[in-house]
């Protein structure tokens, strides 16, 4: 049985955590002190070793993306977090900047010292505006505790950090379209390379990291290397957050060393709703293929999850029980991913907007068995082709549950209507008789 | 064949060598995959790529399979297709094309099927049909049936972005080309993508369109004084670059078909640029005109101007034939030998050529050749008068013209061959411009500036910062008219512009305005000298560097000789096979007018002159004068008062040569056959009839000649001008310095009969400063110019950071025909008055 | 432009703060956009202008953004902005049983504004509240584990003119104008105001407390 | 000697020398050679007692086959607008170069087609038609088809050009003379699929308000051949 190691989560049930001074109580601030006496060259070595891995999904090495900075040339460079979280499933960050914001700010101080920059950006999705107050107060009581600002605890280090919030757009979470929103501009994905190691925001060279990942620095630089690696896996060192949600009985936040399973984090979390068995599930947010009970056991890091078919992802964990139609959750993730298309390329566009129609259609039970295939071939011309992840997101759980599920949506066709009842799924009884699904707007 | 030098560069370039379907090809570094097939002549399907535009990668038409060595040197396959209009060629690549790898061939084919399922299949009344990229490659790589049957996007149809420029947004695949060009080319942002996923879309800020809520409704909104939302210059580029119909022109909508029209290069008559142009023509009337590419001089951009400006030529006063004043006082139609006849007649009395006694009386005759017509014309009518007529009075600078400027020109300009170039304009660090408004009078020399925009410095001599210099991030130097000379001055050795200038391939561009600045010119030269900037002439009108060059100035002789010089009068008199040339010193054109207006010439020709772009009382000159020929296209104001017509061709119906500014011979052949003949083969009718062979029948006839005669020598030149800086005149009470120039779309004759262009124009705006606006009690609205001319002026004012006492108003825009009304060139002192 | 004098003043003061944040002006742009709902209520054309010209963009550059984001409307908002979740999780596990009994009683559909301007609803995407399922945000503030009822309650509470308070975060949600000036970067004071620990936020960290276990030291 | 005549020499070396020319027809009999003069008349004979075939035109006018490529016509739909969208396919499939078309934009105060585009003009040149048909598989909104009209001859040539009031086809009784606005709340989409059958009551409105004397107006048309029917 794997313990859970609560690190980034540990003071969230303090009195006033989000308060600089409850940080300060439990130790705050205290690794950028020693940060700040270190060579950034051996801060950019110590998190190199430490083997940390974005924790934003693509699980990059993180010192490594420091280590690209080519160097300094004395023009500004810039740190920006990503805390856009928007991927479906996915509820970690928001948690951690609501309850312990200086976690993160923190952790900002110390990357940016690490990686040369004076000027760093926190890009919250602007959906969430306690959030928002939350990191704008913690800033601000950072800036007069001394923590940023002009020569940050009598280094020399100067520091300033924006609060930015977006206004709605789950594409802003690709790095570069971050930074093209943080620019002012339509969040689209810019063309690579230039990497934004090399011409990132206002084409300097820029770091672009999850929250997650910073808010686990300052543990990293306080605790050691050796403490970080000693846990998880041999690849995937260290511990993340886990988000249990959908038919689970406790859903939540698990913090647990890379490469726990899902059978344990289950066990943890009181098993599934009502004792329903596990129908299918994700590893890491609805863009990473689906998984089905027989991967409770597979380790959650990002080599087993991947060499299972799927991804580690944000490790944004739904579960879903046997009363849920697998066309139905595929339907809605597929009209997400067309919503939130930004339009650039041809594939992601087109290709979202043809299959939810599909989909709608063979939900409704107006689909044929030739859809199915059109559903395969679709996905076949967006996946590899799209200008970037979004599009490949949006085919993984259509071709992952037609390879999983294809008996329910030859249901689906077979009935002419969706043979699930739909209030047998959600949490609370109603009475699902009375109108049909409404398509989504 | 590669020639050493060739060699030379080739090994100071650093180049890598691929593979792309099994061809090797040898490239340089940073080359995109798309261009190396290219090169290679293998054909890869795009949409948005565009070689002058910067990739964008988001049509994704182009995906081939690449495989590149890796840090070991192994070869390894990417593990997706790449788009090969974004990946740069890489040494040891390989790249296979849909020709020899179906995973490119399957993922392009999967991409034609998303771009095809919203598309509209209305191919059938598609302007575009036929010549569609969209179309063409649907029938090369698409599926023959679609397998979409769901419901497509429609949008309504067509969403007119300008009076000009119509928007299909369903037929769109949002290459985005329209908006890069806009955005990078032009400096014009006034379409942007809108909206996001399947619904995004090209537009202007369209509150109807993209469902604001305005407080009233106001349409669309104000990108400047006209209130018109894509009022930029060079809105026909996006129509030729889109890929698919969903831009279209509102003049060519639904005119013709690609297999309808006959194609013919040519080059545009509209400014000194030397733009190359398609002209598309039907059974004899020009549909559309696109731009050629031609990679020295416009790359592949033209001015709307140069694309839309054509239906002049065609509208119903075209003359077809010779038109004589007969006995009641009228004009008819006769035969050419007829007026020839008539005209030979006329002009010899006129220039006492008669050889009766009647002569003594004769006057003399003066010849006004306009600036838009080709060297050869130019040459045509200089020797007409020079040898047939006997007098230097010749000029073709009928706009402010002043003896500093035939003195720059002849020392400077004329003969000087290639100078300062497009591409020099584009590497020059710093550029300065004096009395040049390169968006409003250079055409597609303000796009060349602008591409070098970031690396460029530009500093401009103006009175204010117009919207080109903005676009263009110009420093102000401001100077009011009049003041220029001593604005150039002022930027000596320590300045910061001055320091600009002397850095390696500077140039300095005067404009024909400076003309109108005494001791400007004078100035800029200096200035050239002291910085070692190059110094570049740019007139507004097309035919005026030809002119220049072919002598058609009064002291100017082909090729910069100075027509005062004997040496250089005994030269060309050799050549043309003459006794001699005239020596008295001719008059210019404003000196030619006002002595046909006292009454002390007898005779005019007069060809191509828009009397109202004079500020000389042109028709009480032609009324007073005994006996006038005109050279026409259509039937002018000068009509009204001409003995004979003699109708000649528009540019596109004979071959000739305009000199661009460069000094660039731009031949053109004939692009419809018409039985219209040049002015140059009119006057060698006339010349005969008057008993002097001037041998310019011919293109080559007058070619052969220019050619011998060649560039002046040292000692025929003309002294390069050295005049005192004037002063500009002081504003006092209500009457302020003038200060005006041409907009690119105005009211130009050349622009009659195309509405639609029309519509894309700024609205006239009588510029003052606050503080000007402040003194003269002036608050907003509408102001009136006098200058005890003929007319007055009235526009809506606009407040402008500006030198103060300075009045600004377009020179020939909608209810603002300076020339005419005021009969004052920039520089003078005209009456403001506000309150109405 | 129809801003009057004093609004006028005040935006360009607030624009002025919010420049200064960014070392690139256009940076500002997202934010000022905010700024422009929390004055409007909405993206108005005259908030595009007065964004084109602190920015030095054309209208069209300025829209191009405004259209891009989900959170930019334009069409006057109603005071509370109430989204339901209605992505997979949430409309699995009810989000779209509250949305359909949320719109019958409201009588709007999705981005549409009850006749008193009180309330616009709408289907909103994951807002990373998943286990909280199902999920409302009023004026983006967390309304959790929803049932009809309870969000039939909140939404009878806005229509007659009560406060409502949402389950996590402050003490009450502030109307669409104030929380837009949040958002364009301006702090409102209320950072403090909490409703308590959310279950599933800290349900690992109680289980790890029960077990004892630790991370190691 | 030049080349050709070198040829010439070799050929006739090869045909009169060379190889002398056999008949592979099989041989006569007697009999055959006997009537052999005279064969040739049996044709002559056979017909001498058949029944005439000569057609008696243009005294008595036989109806054409069904399918025949005759002059060709431009259809309307049900409510009159024109089915031509001037797109000039016709134009462009024509292997003889007989149609010249020119298209127009409709506007809101001359709508001749449904949709975006009419053609304002359209000859077709029957001195230079072969009535192939290849135009008519062209069409896309099935504008163009054939009659069996097949009288086209004429004195000038102007004449056999024939413009497009020649090629409309007749207005028929319910039809109203384009231009007029399409049916309210239709797109073009709507009339190729045959939606629209009928004039309604706003387009004969709009017609009356603008041209009164529209003998296509339910108030101007001759009542006459009906009664004529009637009788």
């Amino acid at each position: 049985m794997t313990d859970l190691t609560p690190v980034l989560s540990a003071t969230w049930d303090a009195e006033q955590s989000w308060k600089l001074s409850t940080y300060t109580d439990h130790g705050g601030y205290g690794a950028l002190t020693k940060a700040l006496g270190m060579e950034p060259a051996d801060l950019i070595a110590a998190v190199k070793d430490s083997g940390l891995r974005g924790r934003g999904g693509a699980g990059f090495p993180t010192g490594m993306k420091w280590g690209f900075l080519p160097p300094d040339d004395g023009l500004p460079r810039y740190l920006v977090v990503n805390a856009d979280e928007s991927e479906p499933g996915t509820c970690k960050d928001i948690p951690t900047m609501l309850s312990a914001p200086h976690l993160l700010v923190e952790g900002v101080a110390i990357t940016s010292y690490a990686i040369g920059s004076n000027h760093a950006f926190i890009y919250l999705r602007g959906e969430v505006v306690h959030v928002y107050r939350r990191l704008m107060q913690a800033v601000r009581e950072a800036y007069e505790a001394g923590h940023l600002g002009k020569d940050i605890h009598g280094s020399g280090f100067d520091l300033d950090v924006t609060v930015h919030a977006g206004a709605g757009a789950y594409i802003c979470g690709e790095e570069t379209a971050l930074l093209d929103s943080l620019e002012g501009r339509r969040g689209q994905p810019r063309l690579k390379p230039p990497f934004p190691a090399v011409e990132g925001l206002y084409a300097r060279p820029t770091v672009v990291n999850n929250v997650e990942s910073i808010a686990s620095v300052p543990s990293i630089v306080g605790k050691g290397v050796e403490w970080f690696t000693a846990m998880g896996t041999e690849r995937s060192k260290g511990m993340g957050l886990f988000s249990l949600s959908g038919h689970v009985a406790k859903p939540g936040q698990y913090e647990a060393p890379l490469g726990i399973t899902l059978r344990e984090l289950l066990e943890m979390a009181g098993g599934m709703r009502n004792g329903r068995p596990l129908k299918f599930w994700t590893p890491g947010g609805s863009s990473t293929p689906l998984f089905t009970d027989e991967h409770l056991d597979t380790p959650l890091d990002y080599e087993s999850v991947g060499a299972a078919g799927s991804m580690l992802g944000t490790r944004a964990l739904q579960l879903f029980d046997d009363t849920t139609c697998v066309v139905r959750a595929v339907t809605r993730w597929t009209e997400f991913y067309k919503h939130e298309s930004c339009g650039k390329c041809t594939p992601c566009r087109e290709g979202t907007f043809w299959l939810a129609q599909i989909l709608e259609r063979i939900e409704d039970g107006h689909g044929t068995d030739a859809d199915i295939q059109q559903l395969l071939d679709t996905c076949e011309s967006i996946l590899g082709r799209a200008f970037c992840a979004l599009g490949d997101g949006a085919t993984s759980c259509i071709t992952s549950s037609v390879k999983l599920f294809r008996d329910e949506y030859e249901q689906h066709i077979q009935q002419g209507a969706c043979p699930f009842d739909h209030s047998a799924s959600a949490l609370f009884d109603y009475d699902s008789a009375p109108a049909p699904e409404e398509a989504h707007a | 064949m590669t020639s050493t030098a060739d060699k030379a560069t080739a090994e100071t370039v650093d180049t890598v060598t691929l593979t792309i379907d099994g061809k090797e090809t040898t490239v340089p570094k940073g080359t995109l995959i798309i261009r190396a097939a290219e090169q290679v002549g293998i054909d890869i399907p795009r949409f948005c790529d565009h070689p002058l535009l910067a990739p964008a990668g988001a049509c994704r038409q182009c995906l081939v399979d690449v495989a590149a060595p890796d840090r070991e040197g192994n070869v390894r396959a990417f593990p997706k297709p790449q788009a090969s209009c974004t990946m740069q060629a890489m040494d040891g690549m390989i790249v296979n094309t849909q020709h020899t790898s179906d995973e490119a061939k399957n993922a392009q084919e999967g991409v034609m099927e998303l771009l095809l399922i919203n598309h509209p299949l209305d191919c059938p009344v598609c302007d575009k049909g036929g010549e569609c990229p969209l179309q063409n490659q649907a029938l090369s790589h698409g599926r023959s049936e679609s397998r979409f049957i769901d419901v497509k996007r429609v949008f309504e149809k067509p969403l007119p972005l300008s009076s000009e420029i119509l928007l299909d947004r369903e037929r769109c695949v949002l290459c985005q080309r329209c908006t890069r060009f806009s955005k990078e080319i032009a400096g014009d942002a006034f379409i942007d993508l809108q909206n996001r996923g399947a619904m995004q879309q090209i537009g202007t800020f369209d509150e109807d369109v993209l469902g604001f809520d305005g407080y009233e409704p106001i349409g669309v909104a104000a990108e400047d004084e006209s209130g018109r939302a894509f009022s930029s210059y060079y809105s026909g580029n996006t129509v030729q670059i889109c890929p698919v119909g969903a831009l279209t022109s509102a003049a060519y909508r639904f005119r013709s078909r690609p297999f309808d029209l006959v194609s013919s290069p040519g080059i545009s008559e509209h400014d000194s640029s030397g733009a190359a142009i398609r002209t598309d023509h039907r059974r004899g009337t020009i549909l559309r005109r696109l731009s050629d590419n031609d990679p020295v001089v416009n790359e592949e951009w033209i001015t709307d101007k140069d694309r839309f400006a054509f239906s002049w030529q065609n509208l119903s006063d075209r003359l077809e034939r010779p038109l004589v004043r007969g006995d009641d006082g009228e004009l008819h139609e006769a035969s050419w030998p007829d007026a020839i006849a008539r005209a030979a007649e006329g002009l010899k009395a006129a220039a006492g050529l008669t050889g009766t006694p009647a002569d003594k009386k004769a006057k003399g005759v003066g010849v006004l050749p306009g600036g838009r017509i080709t060297m050869e014309d130019a040459y045509a009518y200089q020797k007409f008068a020079r040898v047939a007529l006997g007098t230097n009075d010749v000029d073709v600078r009928t706009r402010t013209a002043s003896d500093e400027e035939q003195e720059f020109l002849g020392s400077t300009v004329a003969g000087s061959g290639m100078g300062v170039t497009f591409a020099d304009l584009e590497k020059a660090p710093t550029v300065l411009l004096a009395g040049f408004e390169p968006e409003d009078e250079g055409g597609v020399v303000f796009l060349r500036l602008r591409k070098a925009y970031g690396t460029q410095r530009v500093l401009t001599v103006a009175p204010f910062l117009s919207r080109g210099a903005e676009k263009l991030d110009a420093t102000l130097i401001q100077a009011v008219p009049g003041g220029e000379a001593a604005a150039l001055a002022s930027i000596k050795g320590a300045a910061d512009a001055a320091e600009s200038l002397q850095a390696e391939g500077s140039v300095i561009i005067v404009g024909e305005r400076l003309a109108g600045s005494p001791g400007a010119l004078s100035e800029a030269l200096r200035l050239a000298k002291r910085t070692g900037a190059r110094l570049a002439w740019i007139p507004r009108r097309a035919g005026e560097r030809g002119a220049v060059e072919a002598g058609a100035l009064p002291g100017l002789l082909p090729g910069g000789r100075d027509a005062t010089a004997a040496s250089a009068r005994d030269a060309i008199a050799k050549a043309w096979g003459v006794d001699s040339l005239p020596e008295s010193p001719g008059r210019n054109a404003a000196e030619i007018i006002a002595a046909a207006a006292s009454g002390t010439l007898s005779g005019l020709v007069i060809g191509g002159v828009t009397p109202s772009d004079l500020t000389d009382d042109l028709a009480a000159a032609l009324a007073r004068t005994d006996f006038v020929v005109s050279l026409e296209v259509r039937r002018t104001d000068v009509a009204r008062y001409a003995d004979v017509v003699l109708p000649v061709a528009p540019p596109s119906e004979k071959p000739g040569t305009f000199v661009n500014w460069e000094g660039r011979l731009r031949g053109f052949a004939t692009a419809i056959r018409t039985d219209a003949i040049s002015d140059h083969r009119a006057l060698d009718f006339l010349g005969r009839e008057l008993g002097a062979d001037l041998k310019v029948g011919t293109v080559a006839d007058v070619n052969e000649q220019l050619a011998l005669l060649g560039a002046a020598g040292k000692s025929e030149r003309v002294k390069a001008p050295s005049v005192k800086a004037g002063k500009a005149r002081k504003a006092a009470g209500d009457e302020l310095v003038l200060a005006s120039w041409h907009l690119l779309v105005d009211e130009g004759a050349l622009q009659d009969g195309e509405p639609y262009l029309a519509g894309t124009g700024r609205t006239a705006v009588a510029r003052l400063s606050p503080a000007t606006a402040e003194r003269i009690g002036v608050k907003d609205g509408v102001v009136t110019l006098t200058a005890g001319g003929r007319g007055t002026i009235e526009l809506p004012v606009a407040l402008t950071d500006m030198a103060d006492g300075v009045v600004w108003v377009p020179a020939k825009s909608p209810g603002s025909w300076v020339a005419q009304e005021l009969g004052v060139h920039p520089g003078a002192l005209v009456r403001v008055k506000g309150g109405i | 432009m129809t801003y009057d004098g004093e609004t006028l003043a005040q935006l360009e003061k607030d624009a002025a703060a919010i420049l200064g944040r960014y070392p690139v002006a256009r940076s500002a742009l997202l934010p000022l956009l905010h700024l422009v709902q929390s004055v409007d209520g909405y993206v108005s054309p005259d908030g595009i202008a007065f964004c084109a010209r602190q920015v030095d963009l054309t209208s069209a550059e300025v829209s191009a953004v405004a259209t891009f984001y989900t959170q930019y409307k334009r069409r006057p908002n109603g005071e509370y902005q109430v989204g339901v979740c209605t992505n997979t999780l949430c409309a699995v596990m009810g989000g779209d049983e509250i949305w359909r009994q949320l719109s019958e009683r409201c009588g709007v559909g999705h981005d549409e504004t009850t006749a008193d301007g009180r309330v616009t609803l709408e289907r909103i995407e994951c807002n990373a509240a998943c286990d909280y399922a199902p999920v409302m945000m009023v004026n983006w503030e967390f309304f959790d584990n929803m049932t009809p009822e309870r969000a039939l309650r909140v939404v009878d509470d806005i229509l007659e003119g009560r406060d409502v308070k949402p389950t996590r975060g402050s003490a009450k949600v502030a109307p669409f104008k104030e929380m837009s000036r949040v958002l364009a970067g301006f702090e409102d004071g209320r950072a403090d105001e909490d409703q308590g620990l959310g279950e599933p936020t800290v349900v690992g960290l109680k289980a790890a407390r029960e077990q004892g276990w630790e991370e190691s030291k | 000697m030049s080349e050709p005549d070198d040829v010439w020499k070799v050929n006739r070396e090869r045909d009169g020398e060379a190889q002398r020319f056999e008949s592979n027809f099989p041989e006569n009999g007697a009999v055959g050679r006997a009537f052999a003069p005279v064969a040739g008349f049996g044709v002559t004979l056979r017909n001498f007692f058949r029944p005439t075939v000569t057609e008696q035109y243009p005294d008595k006018k036989t109806p054409a086959m069904p399918r025949y490529h005759g002059r060709h016509q431009l259809n309307r739909y049900a409510d009159g607008l024109e089915k031509c969208i001037g797109c000039e396919l016709c134009a462009w499939a024509c292997p003889a170069d007989a149609i010249y078309v020119e298209g127009d934009s409709n506007t809101e105060d001359a709508q001749y087609s449904p949709g975006e585009r009419y053609g304002r003009v359209y000859q077709i040149n029957y001195l230079r038609c072969i009535f192939c048909g290849l135009c008519i598989e062209a069409c896309p909104t099935r504008a163009l088809t054939m009659t069996n009209e097949y009288e086209l001859a004429g004195p000038t040539r102007e004449g056999l050009i024939y413009e497009k009031q020649d090629l409309l086809a007749p207005m028929q009784d319910a039809m109203l003379a384009a231009p007029h606005p399409m049916v309210p709340d239709t797109v073009d989409d709507d009339y190729y699929r045959g939606d629209v059958t009928a004039v309604v009551d706003s387009q004969i409105e709009w017609v009356r308000e603008r041209r009164p004397d529209d003998p296509t107006l339910p108030e101007n048309r001759s009542t006459e051949p009906a009664e004529a029917r009637r009788g």
